[in-house]
């Protein structure tokens, strides 16, 4: 017998048939094929309970209310919380990412101590204890040494209960040196203390729901401006109602889009054109007569310090503000400003508008004062439809704070900027100081809920000040710049994790505060920053701990929200329905117990801010931001990076926007890379032509340009603020710079 | 497919064009199998002996 | 504007949304992305492999300064009903991956059916279809906020907009816990309708008179994204600028849009 | 394919010659046979017996629960653990929080519930039940239109586990990861209880003959998001 | 070495020079087959494709060898349907030229598929109002008639030959064999046509839309009818390139010009059907959809006019009058030219079907898209030519493909 090639042939005719009729070559076939339907590296969700929570969202001042659904203990969304009374149900793209945050593999998940350089990002994990330890330490020494004031606090949180306490938490230790992080908001408040007389601790209220014609100098009223969400709501009923919204600006923003009328001037001449408006409604009587006569002073005249009688607002418009000398600053037509002016004073209830973009920035305080007396004229001052001084909503006073000699000489110390107190921090005047060590060196610095390495202009001399400092300590619950050039990480709880109030969202009309609730246990080793704070406390015992006696933040929280705490735990947030309004006649606390136009100390005029940048920068360059990018402490997760157009961010690089006539001029065409260089610093960009932008204006976004966070950011586009530099407002002190002078070249 | 797939419908569409399917794959079915079996009974006359 | 196509009585879901009032601030994407699963890259600026199911076009009128005027167009699916349900993608699937429900008016597609050809994806003019191009990754500890009433979809399959179907699906569930046979217009709505901080996006039963989308539809201003293919959409604009309207549809140079149909 | 007309001759010529000298003798044809039917019949055991040995791991669960004895000790049939939520989302198998409810301390004598006890309770651990019936992600699966509103008991699709006092084995498609429930045991398809798999045809199979609303333009049966997410 | 599997009656190259032919082309093939697996375990990700480009350069690849592949079937239907017995001399390269262009297809649409293991879900779960899914039943059964009719070409081989089985089999085969052209035909005429049909059933596209007949757009007949104009110029010209290379003459004159004088009334009268249906879509189709013939031939870097005239004019209307005259079809210099232009001429439909449709746009908003294919998508096209070499060269090395071979080439 032999087993020749034919019957092996034939032994493989019969496997073939024998599988052929056999489930294995088709079942094979079916189960890979449901293999690829099942991959097991690709994520099944767990199944669970859903349920919602109901918190509010602090990623920005907007202070929405959210509804987290959660399944199990997963969170899966967040939502706007329907019915509340902010955001009304809708919510924006940054507070839709929150669970990026949240689960972000890039937290800082433990207390963290720098083992290598600073900045080259080498840490050990510590523990709380040692954290906690190593601060108070330092502290401790310092203070004995009569050294308090020479520590200092940043943050970025709003006016809430966690800045109280850390601000408590200074004072108590002996340092006059809190710094909160300014805005437009500082600016309006003392443009309502100025003019209204308004407490410096008063809100403003702007009643935008009643308004029916609304001059916006510029403000991103649909890109981020105020309460976001409600301003978007807001701007949709305005659509109902008709109120028309005039957007003032250099550059085809969405709220230029979506405005009634889009009216493009030089920048920086806001200010100008608000008195030349001015102007036209005092020449053509179309002033609210009855309101300037009655209840404002400084209208006609000043009586300045020695008792002469001086040109008021009136003659001081009427002298130098005519269409014709407005029309030559502002690059508008004369004709086009009578008309707006006109337009404005036929409204029911007109409105003006200051504050740039998201209004990131104070600005200039003479513009504000210029804005601000159209309101006046118009007598659209704590009235329907007007702007108010809210009063801050009360809390609980706390126990004071028991008197201590450290205490009490450090805080009489000068503040490192010069501000007369840490209600108008001039946090720009901080890194000049530190650098020149005047008044007296920094030793230490506690930031919270802030990144002014990212987010203060003049990057470069920031970092430098910063590398003076011996001590960083950090409370961030992510490696952001700041972080990552500290000495100390003690991170925070994200917002989902915390509890914290809320405090009233910018430019609401009503006032309200929400409850930030702790949705989530804390997915890390991290702890609430105002725990850390009063654990610091009882590290330093003695007269600081006595300040802050409580046990824990809770403890602290609950005795400053006294009786809202019931209503602000069952609905998430208090509402003081029954509100007695400021009315709008005998409520100024101003020296004359009048609203002030002008008065020996100012008259609003228009003094252009100087914008840094000599003849060979030929380019006027503005920031601008957008819904699609966070640009303050938090950076942007990776879904509102995702949904940045590429005309915003092509790879790695930030396009910069251009007027396609200017591009052409310079022989430049879309996505070309150029050099873009100012006084303050440069970087390589890609060109981007935009015909919605002014010819010689160009425009980068702020919020790019990260050298931190995660890799979904990082390394993304041009830090605006490396650009730029702060320039000092000569009223405020507040940084008043809206642009700089630029140039571009081929790379 | 077939009429015991879920996507099955007796529709004229398919009854046509998956028709015309079977049609063809019939022809080559029966073609081959027609070959096959004939080649094997032909190389087996040749082992035999009967030549063709 | 041609008269649109009816399936009876039963339901038709579709949107309207309000071009005069949309800011193109992107909530709706993000909404949309973090509703139903959209994996993310580290670099999605190449728009053409990024997967945005609900994607905001920005439109210009073409005019230099200072008279440009630019509008913002979120383009969801736009669940055409072609003829009798037969819109541009649902015909050409060769493995009926993609079908047209003619009880929702909604055009489905099931991952696991499809096999990547992306035949559907050469037919639909509105590019409201993506391609997995890539297996999704989520960073570590992310795929925690995975939504699981939604499939995670696989690497090498086509994917778009369902109307958040798995909220139809459980606003069913609550009706049949209820005894309801039926669900009310606020029981089901999509994750972009109800994220839109402009209220810009109303969601509804094209057929039924009670919803609002049913009298916004009718409005002069309504129109509707090449509606001369004969796709037949269930998305609606609203625009009061006739530059925006003329936008939505292709015409030749002596034609209007009033002049159509 | 080729020009056969002038290629009969000469090749039948070769034909004959390569027959005439390598002709298999009767024996070697026998065993061209045999090696046929050898390979056939090996190749079909291996199919129909081996390959499906091989396909599916066998699991033992980690706890053998006895559902008969659960069953007379609770009010409300199955629904008692595995219940409807009031948003109509389905529990599943109960989590430790229900079971506890009972089981804080060993009840009575049976080893499995004090290893439970141990194991699970004690420690705060979820048990890692293996589902029978758990279906691949990409359905939607309502239990509540199912039995609330076509009032569909629970043998018609899971059979009388309820009613059984250990857990069989668990056997799961090493490719496809499937549990062998949904799978169907018999590989051919046949299938003598409605229980007995739980594929799509399956499904369709009873929604069909529910003559519910068919929407599907293509398949004129129910729409896919039925049953589909 | 190999003498023994060699035909009767012909010279062959030495195997070390057979086996350094084999090699290059091996090393090309290899290069594919690297990048074709790369796209299979990492992803179309490999690629330059998006989700503007849906279908690209391997889609394009399909329909150009489908229809280049085309000369498989019309042969074969002249042959046996229509009786033109003189084709039997080039038949059978047809026949391999469609083996290889249908295979490769196959291959081709197997890698661009983004889940190939559920391929036959397009059989199993098929859609019949689909286009797609009638080119893959139609295109699998072809591709099965093709290996029938490869089959009895590979049994004469003298190796093969002798188990008397085999003999016998390819000796079967040839009686029906046609039956099996017959079907073949059939099923041809279909997928060709279907092909076309993918492209003008979008009616979303209007760049690619066709008005038509019943369920047919335009383009399926137009598909149909270039693939049996264009692919015997593509029989004929790897003809002539196999000749150039083995420096032999293979196919007699006569049968050459039987078939380009065929193929070029083929080409004729398509190329007025063309420009009919050109005419037809600009004037009218077009129009009504909102677009000018302009709209889609520029705003663009790439896609200009000159497209249309390369695939009209020169693609078409010159090969088309060279090969109708008998001068011309006489020249072998102007007959080889005109092959040369019909492949670029239907290469170039095809690509104008596939790419172009993509690279328009629809929305008023949206822009054209251009694309370049990756090195992998390149390297993947080219492995069905590298494949084609091979599969060439050993079936003219062992195989009686051209019966006249040995009447022209007599060894001495």
């Amino acid at each position: 017998m032999k087993i020749d090639r034919r019957s092996f042939l034939s032994l493989g005719i019969g496997v073939a048939a024998g599988t052929a009729f056999s489930p294995l070559p088709w079942k094979l076939m079916d189960d890979v094929s449901i293999w690829t339907q099942n991959w097991p590296w690709t994520p099944v969700p767990a199944k669970g309970e859903s349920t919602y929570v109901n918190s509010v969202c602090t990623l920005c001042p907007g202070s929405c209310g959210i509804s987290v659904r959660k399944v199990d203990d997963r969170g899966v969304k967040i939502e706007g919380m329907k019915g509340h009374p902010v955001n009304q149900g809708g919510i924006c793209a940054l507070g839709l990412a929150g669970l990026q945050l949240l689960y972000s593999p890039d937290r800082i998940k433990t207390p963290l101590k720098r083992s290598g350089k600073r900045g080259e990002g080498k840490w050990v994990s510590i523990s709380w204890d040692q954290a906690i330890s190593e601060v108070a330490g330092k502290l401790k020494e310092l203070r004995t040494g009569g050294q308090a004031h020479t520590v200092a606090g940043i943050t970025g949180g709003g006016p809430n209960t966690l800045s109280r306490l850390f601000k408590r938490f200074l004072a108590a230790y002996g340092s006059p040196n809190f710094f909160n992080t300014p805005s437009i908001d500082n600016s309006y408040r003392l443009a309502l203390q100025m003019m209204n007389g308004a407490t410096p601790d008063a809100t403003v209220g702007l009643d935008l729901e009643n308004t029916d014609f609304i001059l916006s100098f510029g403000c991103g009223l649909l890109d981020g401006w105020g309460s976001p969400v409600h301003m978007f709501k807001t701007n949709t009923a305005w659509r109902k109602t008709q109120a028309r919204v005039i957007q003032i600006e250099p550059r085809l923003s969405r709220t230029a889009a979506k405005a009634y009328q889009w009216i493009p001037i030089t920048p920086g001449s806001e200010g100008a054109l608000a008195l030349g408006i001015a102007n036209v409604l005092i020449t053509e009587s179309l002033y609210r007569k009855d309101f300037v006569d009655n209840y404002t002073s400084g209208f006609e005249g000043v009586v300045n310090a020695s008792g002469e009688l001086q040109k008021g607002f009136k003659q001081h418009v009427l002298d130098n503000f005519s269409p014709k000398a407005v029309s030559e600053i502002t690059g508008l037509d004369p004709a086009a400003i009578t008309l707006l002016a006109r337009e404005f004073a036929k409204a029911k209830a007109p409105i003006a508008l200051f504050g740039r973009g998201q209004g990131k920035l104070p600005g200039s305080m003479d513009e504000a004062l210029s804005i601000h007396a159209l309101n006046m004229l118009m007598g659209a001052i704590n009235q329907k439809g007007g702007i108010y001084a809210l009063p801050t909503p009360d809390c609980q006073a706390w126990p004071a704070v028991p008197p201590d000699a450290v205490a009490d000489s450090g805080v009489k110390e000068p503040r490192l900027d010069g501000a007369p107190s840490d209600v108008y921090s001039r946090l720009n005047q901080l890194p000049p100081a530190v650098l020149s060590g005047k008044p007296y060196p920094l030793n230490v610095l506690l930031v919270m809920e802030a990144n002014p390495l990212y987010t203060m202009s003049n990057s470069k001399s920031v970092q430098e000040a910063f590398n003076k400092i011996p001590l960083v300590v950090s409370f961030s619950s992510f490696m952001d710049e700041t972080a990552q050039n500290s000495d100390l990480i003690l991170p925070n709880h994200i917002y989902l994790e915390r509890q914290e109030d809320a405090p009233l969202p910018a430019g609401f009309s009503k006032p309200v505060i929400s409850l930030s609730k702790a949705v989530f246990k804390p997915l890390h080793n991290t702890r609430h920053a105002g725990d850390t704070l009063i654990l610091l406390a009882k590290g330093l015992g003695g007269s600081v701990a006595e300040a802050l006696p409580w046990k824990d933040f809770e403890a602290c929280l609950k005795q400053a929200m006294g009786d809202k705490m019931e209503s602000l735990q069952k609905t998430g947030y208090w509402i003081n329905t029954g509100a007695v309004f400021p009315d709008g006649k005998t409520t100024f606390t101003t020296p004359s117990g009048k609203f002030e136009f002008a008065s020996s100390a100012f008259c609003p005029g228009f003094t252009p801010v100087k914008i840094e940048g000599d003849a060979s920068y030929p380019l006027l360059m503005i920031p601008y931001d957008t819904m699609r990018l966070a640009s303050g402490y938090t950076a942007n997760p990776p879904f509102d990076t995702k949904i940045l157009e590429e005309t915003i961010l092509l790879h790695q690089d930030g396009l910069i926007e251009i007027n396609p006539k200017t591009a052409q001029s310079m022989g430049l065409s879309e996505n070309d890379r150029v050099l873009l260089q100012t006084p303050r610093g440069q970087a390589n960009v890609l060109i981007h032509l935009e015909e919605g932008i002014m010819p010689g204006v160009i425009a980068l976004p702020r919020g790019l340009g990260h050298t931190a966070y995660d890799a979904y950011i990082a390394g993304k586009g041009v830090n605006l603020n490396g650009l730029t530099g702060p320039i000092a407002d000569p009223l405020s002190g507040l940084d008043a710079a809206w642009g700089i002078k630029a140039k571009l070249s081929k790379a | 497919m077939f009429p015991f797939n879920f996507e099955w419908i007796w529709d004229m569409p398919h009854m046509v064009f998956m028709g015309g399917l079977w049609y063809a794959l019939g022809i080559l079915g029966v073609g081959m199998t027609y070959c096959i079996i004939k080649a094997a009974v032909n190389a087996g006359n040749h082992a035999t002996g009967n030549h063709d | 504007m041609k008269a649109e196509e009816n399936h009876g009585n039963t339901k038709k879901f579709g949107m309207v949304i309000d071009l005069d009032v949309c800011t193109g601030c992107g909530s709706c994407m993000v909404a949309c992305m973090a509703e139903n699963n959209v994996p993310f890259r580290k670099d999605e600026s190449d728009k053409l492999k990024s997967i945005t199911w609900m994607r905001v076009y920005k439109l210009s009128n073409g005019k230099p300064y200072p008279e440009t005027d630019i509008c913002y167009l979120p383009r969801p699916c736009q669940h055409c009903e072609g003829h009798d349900g037969h819109s541009p993608c649902v015909s050409v699937c060769p493995a009926t991956a993609t079908d047209y429900d003619m009880q929702t008016g909604i055009v489905s597609q099931i991952y696991t059916r499809c096999f990547g050809c992306r035949y559907c994806m050469a037919a639909c003019p509105y590019h409201a279809r993506y391609f997995n191009w890539y297996d999704p990754v989520w960073p570590d500890g992310m795929e925690q906020y995975l939504n699981p009433d939604v499939s995670v979809r696989m690497r090498g399959v086509v994917e778009k907009c369902s109307f958040c179907i798995q909220r139809y699906q459980a606003a069913k569930d609550r009706a049949f816990m209820e005894g309801k046979t039926d669900i009310e217009e606020s029981d089901y709505q999509t994750a972009c309708t109800q994220a839109c901080p402009a209220g810009a996006i109303t969601f509804g039963d094209l057929n039924n008179p009670a919803h609002a989308v049913y009298k916004l539809k009718k409005q002069p201003n309504a129109f509707r994204l090449l509606e001369r293919l004969g796709t037949n959409p269930k998305i609606y604009y609203l625009s009061s600028r006739e530059w925006v309207r003329r936008a939505g549809d292709n015409y030749l140079k002596n034609e209007g849009p009033a002049k159509i149909g | 394919m080729s020009n056969s007309d002038d290629r009969t001759q000469t090749v039948s010529g070769k034909a004959a010659e390569a027959s005439s000298t390598n002709k298999p003798d009767g024996s070697s044809r026998g065993i061209i046979v045999l090696c046929f039917c050898i390979g056939l019949v090996v190749s079909l055991v291996f199919g129909w017996v081996v390959f499906p040995r091989l396909l599916y791991s066998r699991k033992q669960q980690p706890i053998d629960f006895n559902h008969s004895l659960h069953a007379g000790l609770v009010s409300n049939g199955c629904e008692s653990c595995h219940f409807l939520r009031d948003d109509g989302t389905y529990s599943g198998t109960p989590k430790l929080a229900q079971c506890i409810d009972c089981h804080q301390d060993v009840q009575g004598n049976s080893p499995e519930e004090a290893k439970f006890v141990e194991q699970y309770v004690k420690k705060g651990i979820e048990v890692p039940w293996l589902v029978y019936a758990r279906q691949p992600d990409c359905v939607f699966f309502s239990h509540a239109a199912h039995v609330k509103a076509a009032k569909m008991d629970c043998v018609t699709c899971h059979g009388n586990i309820g009613d059984s006092e250990h857990l069989k084995v668990y056997e799961q498609n090493r490719i496809s990861g499937y549990s062998r429930d949904v799978e169907g045991a018999s590989l051919i398809g046949f299938k003598k209880h409605t229980w007995d798999r739980m594929k799509m045809d399956d499904c369709s199979e009873c929604h069909q003959k529910q003559k519910a609303v068919m929407g599907s333009v293509q398949t004129q049966k129910e729409g896919c998001f039925v049953c589909h997410k | 070495m190999d003498s023994a599997f060699i035909p009767n009656g012909v010279r062959r190259c030495a195997p070390g020079k057979f086996l350094v032919v084999l090699a290059v082309a091996g090393a090309v093939l290899l290069w594919g087959v690297y990048a074709m697996l790369l796209c299979w375990f990492k992803g179309l990700n490999q690629t330059n494709m998006n989700n503007n480009y849906g279908f690209a350069l391997w889609i394009w690849a399909d329909l150009a060898v489908i229809a280049l592949g085309g000369g498989a079937f019309f042969t074969g239907f002249l042959r046996y349907i229509i009786g033109k017995d003189e084709l039997k001399n080039i038949v059978n390269y047809a026949v391999l030229i469609g083996f290889i262009c249908y295979s490769s297809a196959l291959l081709i649409l197997a890698i661009d598929i983004g889940q190939p293991l559920r391929g036959w879900f397009i059989f199993w779960h098929a859609n019949v109002h689909s286009m797609l899914t009638e080119v893959a039943f139609c295109l699998s059964c072809y591709f099965g008639v093709l290996t029938i009719e490869y089959i009895p070409l590979i049994l004469e081989n003298r190796g093969i030959d002798r188990v008397p089985f085999l003999h016998h089999l390819g000796h079967n085969m040839h009686d029906i064999m046609a039956v099996f052209a017959a079907t073949g035909a059939f099923l041809s005429f279909f997928h060709q046509g279907s092909l076309g049909g993918v492209a003008g059933v979008l009616f979303g596209r209007p760049f690619s839309f066709r008005e038509g007949f019943f369920i047919w757009p335009w383009t399926f007949f137009l598909f149909t009818w270039s693939a049996a104009a264009y692919g015997p110029c593509f029989t004929l010209l790897i003809t002539r390139i196999t000749e150039a290379v083995t420096g032999k003459k293979l196919v007699k004159d006569n049968v050459v010009e039987l078939l380009a004088k065929i193929s070029g009334w083929m080409m004729a009268t398509y190329i007025i059907a063309k420009i009919v249906d050109t005419l037809y879509w600009a004037n009218v189709t077009a129009p009504s959809k909102g677009f000018t013939l302009m709209d889609f031939y520029s705003h663009n870097a790439f896609y200009g006019v000159w497209i249309l005239i390369l695939e009209i004019v020169i693609g078409g209307i010159i090969p088309a009058a060279i090969l109708i005259t008998d001068k011309g079809r006489k020249s072998p210099a102007a007959r080889t030219t005109a092959f040369v232009l019909a492949v670029i001429g239907v290469c170039v439909n095809r690509w104008v079907m596939v790419l172009q449709v993509m690279a328009a746009p629809v929305m008023t908003f949206d822009k054209w898209a251009l694309y370049y294919p990756s090195w992998q998508e390149v390297a993947t096209t080219i492995l069905p030519v590298a494949y084609g070499v091979i599969l060439i060269a050993i079936s003219y090395r062992y195989l009686p493909i051209f019966p006249q071979e040995p009447e022209l080439n007599p060894i001495d």
